[in-house]
């Protein structure tokens, strides 16, 4: 073992990537045997190196100091009498350390490996790519056939449903018509009592009302005539046509 | 030291040669540009109508060897490229090969085109319900529906049909493939459809 | 028709196969970049298998013919370059990109997120005693390193590990080419290194 502080202050602590970093370097130094660190001595050359570092006016960055605390740690761990109870688990102090160590060794190796095959690999040269179109694409179809057999099976239901919905729509107008000629049987009616004669474009004219409205009057003044409560005279062809109530004879059915 | 025999020459310049000639080669290959004749000597160490030779042999073998790149020579210079006959290979290079699926709508209208085919637009839209005019358009762009002739009735309509690449994209080996519609009511619904 | 011998299809596939070559090399020569497997199966119409064997075989032709570029697989894909040997005339052209050598730190990193990957911040620096923010977001920069999604741990700490660009730089045909070491295995570090 040499004196550390005698060389540490030509090595600046920038040298060294970390703690475990200048660990090494003592490690190597001292021709240590990794697995079995006289931990006494490194330790002390390890602070000696901090102290150099603080006497130079440097700034210690917090991981180095955390090293230095674990090291003292496992030195005075190892400087003190074992006791009863802690005998049983039997644990060196350092493994830990060399551990990480050894972790760390590997590390190191295999950057020098990155390094050196870098080097060799720098010796290849790449190729620029050629300007390509860019915009240029090809569309693939992406289909099912149970999907196209799901979609068919779902149309013919809808077209079914409304094939459905359709005769019962048309049940519906009718049914609405039904009840729209007997309103307008009794709207006749109500007019015709006031006894006057009806003009039948007066009351439905295509110009106010739908072409629907006007046929359902017709057939309600149709109707009218049928059932003898009204005569409809009609002078010319497509002339107006007239509704006159008739006058039931009351001593008729007497 | 002895001198070399003739032969020896002969084999230590061929030697020489190969070597120039794959310098070359990775050269203009790094380069991707056309490099100066002036250049490529100052780089084999030759002077300029040897390296004038060498790359004129090289460009003739190039052309005439089965290879995917080629010599040009461009102005002053040369450079590496590719044999035009491999282009069409090259743009798919910057293909990017987009899935695309079908519209709910263009799902419906093929399927009636495919199992009832040949047939009208106006059947198309009777059992559909809505306008296909775009959809049918879209589908024959698309290459899955094609016109088959037209119809021998008022109006001659246009008769839609399913094409190859319909049982092409979706694995069919014929129309009969079709997978079969099972459900007992709707096919008393197809029963119904009329036949314009 | 006559049927082909099996010697006229030997050469039919012979000359296939050479075509196919050439195709490859003028794909390859084009992209510049590595292409994948995909994407030059796709473009010589070949299966995923037919294509590596294809591949691999060239792999070889240029290895071992008298050839100034060469072919190496990075990753899951494929990329021509010129041979090493020729480094020195190339580099006579005066433009190869310099490339920044990168720190110690950055070496020692890289190899940490190489083995472990995918590895979070923490794992790192808990391995090289140090902050190693700084060096990561470096690694980023240079592409050399990638965030690969995030731990399913508190914080959710990103994930990295090495990309194409790691492969490329440092000649490595895939991440499996690493020398596999297990340092969980305790014995198995102790048996490995040498006591000196």
């Amino acid at each position: 073992m040499t004196n550390a502080t005698h060389d540490c202050c030509v090595i600046k602590i920038k040298d060294f990537e970390g703690p475990f970093d200048l660990l090494f370097y003592l490690i190597e130094k001292n021709k240590i045997d990794i697995y079995d660190i006289p931990i006494v001595e490194i330790t002390d050359q390890y602070m000696d190196y901090l102290f150099a570092m603080k006497e130079m006016d440097l700034e210690i960055a917090s991981e180095f100091l955390v090293m230095a605390a674990t090291l003292l740690h496992i030195k005075s761990r190892m400087l003190l009498p074992e006791r009863k109870d802690e005998a049983e688990d039997d644990e060196d102090p350092r493994e830990e350390l060399i551990l990480k160590l050894i972790e760390y060794k590997r590390v190191k190796d295999f950057a020098g490996i990155l390094r050196e095959r870098e080097a060799e690999w720098k010796k290849v040269h790449y190729k620029l790519p050629e300007l390509l179109p860019e915009s240029a694409y090809e569309i693939e179809l992406d289909v099912s056939p149970s999907l196209l057999k799901e979609c068919y099976q779902k149309t013919l239901q809808v077209y079914y449903d409304r094939q459905n919905d359709e005769s019962q729509k048309m049940k519906r107008i009718i049914q609405h018509e039904r009840v729209s000629l007997r309103l307008k049987i009794k709207q006749l009616l109500d007019m015709l009592k006031r006894d006057v004669r009806l003009c039948f474009s007066a009351i439905f004219n295509l110009k106010k009302t739908s072409r629907l409205e006007v046929a359902t009057g017709f057939l309600a003044a149709l109707e009218i005539a049928k059932n003898g409560k009204a005569i409809i005279h009609q002078e010319v062809e497509f002339g107006e046509i007239y509704i006159e109530p008739r006058r039931v004879v009351r001593d008729e059915g007497a | 030291m002895k001198a070399l025999s003739p032969e020896d020459e002969r084999k230590l310049y061929m030697y020489d040669l190969r070597e120039i000639e794959n310098i070359l080669e990775a050269v203009l290959f790094a380069a991707g540009d056309s490099v100066s004749i002036e250049k490529l000597s100052e780089i084999i160490n030759q002077d300029k109508k040897t390296t004038i030779s060498i790359i004129s042999n090289m460009e003739m073998k190039y052309k005439n060897s089965s290879r995917g790149i080629m010599l040009r020579r461009i102005g002053t210079g040369y450079q590496l490229c590719t044999k035009p006959e491999y282009d069409k290979y090259i743009i798919q290079l910057g293909y990017a090969r987009k899935k695309q699926g079908l519209s709910q709508a263009a799902y419906e209208t093929l399927a009636i085109i495919a199992y009832h085919q040949p047939v009208t637009r106006a059947y198309v839209e009777h059992i559909r319900g809505v306008n296909s005019d775009n959809v049918i358009l879209n589908l024959v762009e698309k290459n899955l529906v094609c016109e088959l002739g037209r119809q021998d009735s008022p109006g001659k309509p246009k008769l839609y049909g399913t094409t190859e690449e319909f049982l092409r994209v979706f694995g069919f080996n014929s129309v009969k493939d079709l997978p079969h519609i099972d459900v007992n009511d709707i096919q008393t619904v197809m029963d119904e459809i009329p036949v314009d």
